[in-house]
């Protein structure tokens, strides 16, 4: 059970990534249409951080017993030790006391911008109006450290640049928050000093030529990059009958 | 003082060009039965403030009610995009002006207090700087904040639980709907249920906010549907799904609306249409 | 019953005196220490103004059935529509929701400045160290109007200039918000060009000799000067039976 | 995490020259055996912020452990001035930073939403304005406001109805302790109950501040006495009036010391000095 798991499915292969990003104790948020972190950070807590605090719109540390495609939804209240709601998320994290956020974004680029404002050249009139970034903007500058989470890795969603910054990644003006990017293929983080994003490890029957084929832009190579870690055994158990029977994770694959 | 009115009566309170901020969120408290008697009513050139916000913004501007919109979040989650909006912005029919959530939270907050404006920190790097010159990065002891100006809804649109006559309004969950209507220059008021003002009396911890900032209050029970009431029923996710299929084409839409808010004049036959007393049954929590 | 009393207290006049100075409907506050203006409120509301609502640092329109010498006291949310608190009450009236409030002081000058800080010409090492005057530097800018209280209308209490404004009353950046003083012996109010003090009418069985040796400056006497209008038969039954059986308006004479 | 402590073990984080805030106010919700602890182990050099406060801190001023009070209002209300704290500052032996209510609870505010300083209106014409060259006036659009800078506690003195061993914290009654418990780096709560994790989170919207911002928490029943505790026990007013008469000379502030404090080494002894079961019975509301 505790050893790795050899049939799993990408999206749990995702939430697992994404859950190994979180140490215990830490207190961490997730935005708006927002699943497959919700669950992530509940499969976190059952397992290596049974100390990890989630504060989303409608309570801290909550005990969902079930979920619907929606994070300001009540279920997400149930078992919390203290209600919350969107203007006590912004000010807790105002005040340090978000140590890490999941994002994501239709496109997010090399150095880290993410843009879930508005595809195509004209902002003004796009191709494909988006729904906006939510607190993106704002969070991005007062929570700890921010994990981007995207679904679908693929050339036009990780371009050379977005076309509009909702979230800026390496600015000269905002200290470097960016951690890390989990996708269905591969982890990622960026270099320190240029702020482009370099490979970390790439999940299990992914290639390298097929991560680069998949991508906008030349991802840095470090000289080794290992095979991301699969979920356990105990892990994919836990999803399965425990932390999201539902299997509301696949929704937002 | 009364502040009882019936759900026709409430919506008339709102007029062409009022600037409109609406409770609840994506799929919780949303005053949609005041919403429907709106676009009953043929309001006009309506401006919406909204931090994120789905249905409520998108069924206006489907129905040619809005003439822009201040939001930072438009959409249905996990169920898709808002269509009406999102065909509306690409076919440039509608004016978004985008910002972030705790931007337009914390103006709406600055009017409820009776303030100027209220910094925060943030919104550095982002594009969505570039289009908002109002906000003044400010310098305080060598740190940096954003002042953002007061935004002052003339109309306040509110689903709550329960009110007694006087329009003391409270409102189950995890809101901030007290903040919109202080902020605003009208509050109109729907709630599960009218209570005995002594009911009230017996739980003020539970008040959101005092009948002193209602305008009107109506009584209409589901009137939230297909959003959901926290405590009492849960959205119903069958009809948004009907909703954003409907609302993929805009002859769709319009049979949407036909269906459910032209042809159903009540709040009632809006009820019967959408499944009646056995869907309604079945949403309860 | 409707007619005036014959058989009154000096706490029950005031009390009456204060409770005159209320609108049906208004939105008034009071201050700390303010158990005469809490009583007023409950008079005038059981009595001309059935709409009017206070709100105080406990709860808004309240209907206490006890009181202590305390306004941050449970019983003051005592079938409340609403709890409030502390920083409720200064967004509402800085949103323009207050339309009246009483407040008090150790002096009150000609232009209508209160000291409630210091008495002594050094307000370092003053004479008396009062209690400071909470909200008033801020609520006097906010709420629609002021009405002074005052028990004991006596010259050092009313001198030409206060040793220390924590309420500034004229002032050339202060729109004019101040209403009415009212004391053991008059009703006073404030001349709109030179925001001095003027007599309004003089407590039943006081001379206006006694006003003015009580009172540290001239004040402006107008051509005529009215008795106050004494307590009816309805407020002292009301006053003694129902509203204040207790008797705390008495503790603050 | 689990926050348990003694009364004690609580009252040991204070630290000598900390910059505390106190819950409650005058007569509800009191730290007041912290207090005492904090007394009987002889902290010094304390600095105070509070809006409208009375025995807490007039009780620490006569111990001696204050340097310094920032606040709006120090008094006991209807039942006359703070003895201590007037004397105090009559005579010199102590700082007195003379504000008001909303400035200082803005700046406390500020500290709490990680902001350097908030916006207000106010104070122009007040002698206050005087004494305070970091109150900032600003105007915006025509519009003039008051910038008060924030006010960041070391410690935040707390007591609450009930809290779980995490340290979730529920406090009833009308206050905005919240705020104070989120301004302070290090937050010390007494309570009247510790209570199983399961029943905080049966209730979570009774809950006043999380878990995650207390330091340590320590059960004191009546631990607000002589002040009350709201829905539990009214303020013991005959032991006010005696701590009153006691503190007219510092002979007799000295005597109440001993008898209440010094000689009382537990909450449990100075609930007996203080007139035992009987008293504390006759208390409950």
């Amino acid at each position: 059970m505790m050893g790795p798991a050899t049939d799993f499915t990408p999206d749990e292969l995702m939430v697992s990534a994404l859950a190994h990003t979180l140490r215990d104790g830490e207190r961490v948020m997730h935005g708006v249409a927002s699943m497959i972190p919700v669950i992530a950070i509940q499969l976190a807590r059952a397992t290596h951080a049974p100390g990890l605090i989630c504060v989303n719109l409608e309570g801290i540390d909550a005990r969902p017993s079930r979920y619907a495609l929606t994070t300001e939804y009540f279920a997400l209240a149930e078992g919390a030790t203290k209600t919350s709601n969107l203007l006590r998320l912004f000010e807790y994290a105002q005040r340090g006391l978000i140590d890490a956020a999941f994002f994501s974004g239709a496109q997010i680029d090399r150095l880290g911008n993410v843009n879930t404002s508005a595809i195509g050249e004209d902002y003004e009139r796009p191709k494909v109006r988006l729904t906006g970034g939510a607190g993106q903007a704002i969070l991005c500058h007062t929570v700890g450290r921010i994990i981007i989470w995207l679904p679908r890795h693929e050339r036009n969603r990780l371009p050379e640049s977005v076309d509009f910054i909702t979230l800026p990644g390496h600015h000269p003006n905002v200290k470097r928050r960016m951690d890390r990017v989990v996708t269905n293929l591969a982890v990622m983080d960026f270099e320190p000093q240029s702020g482009a994003m370099r490979l970390v490890s790439i999940h299990p029957g992914v290639t390298i030529e097929e991560i680069q084929d998949n991508t906008g832009f030349d991802l840095i190579l470090p000289d080794t990059i290992p095979t991301t870690k699969p979920p356990t055994g105990e892990e994919i158990t836990l999803l399965r009958t425990r932390v999201d029977p539902q299997g509301i994770r696949k929704q937002g694959m | 003082m009364d502040k009882l009115a019936t759900l026709s009566q409430a919506a008339e309170l709102v007029r062409d060009g009022d600037v409109l901020a609406i409770s609840g969120s994506f799929f919780e408290s949303v005053p949609m039965a005041l919403i429907r008697e709106v676009i009953r009513q043929g309001k006009r050139d309506l401006k919406i403030i909204v931090s994120a916000h789905g249905i409520a913004v998108d069924i206006l501007v489907g129905a040619g009610c809005v003439r822009e919109v201040s939001g930072a979040y438009i959409g249905f989650e996990g169920y898709g995009l808002a269509p009406n909006f999102r065909r509306a912005v690409e076919q440039g029919t509608l004016e978004f002006n985008e910002s972030a959530c705790f931007a337009i939270s914390s103006g709406l907050r600055a009017a409820a207090w009776g303030l100027p404006f209220l910094p925060i920190k943030g919104l550095f790097g982002s594009d969505l700087l570039l289009r908002h010159a109002e906000y003044k990065p400010y310098t305080w002891d060598g740190e940096e904040v954003m002042l953002v100006p007061a935004l002052k809804p003339t109309v306040a649109l509110v689903h709550g639980r329960r009110a007694d006559s006087a329009g003391n309004v409270q409102i189950a969950g995890a809101g901030w709907d007290e903040v919109i209507a202080e902020a605003a220059d009208r509050v109109i008021v729907t709630v599960e249920e009218i209570v005995p003002e002594e009911e009230i009396r017996r739980t003020p911890e539970r008040t959101t906010f005092p009948g002193f900032l209602t305008t009107a209050v109506a009584e209409a029970p589901y009137g939230a549907h297909p959003a959901g009431s926290p405590g009492l029923y849960d959205f119903d996710e069958a009809h948004v799904l009907e909703y954003l299929e409907a609302g993929k084409t805009s002859d769709g839409f319009r049979s949407y609306l036909n269906r459910y808010v032209y042809e159903a004049p009540t709040h009632d036959q809006y009820l019967e249409a959408a499944g009646g007393v056995k869907r309604i049954f079945a949403l309860r929590i």
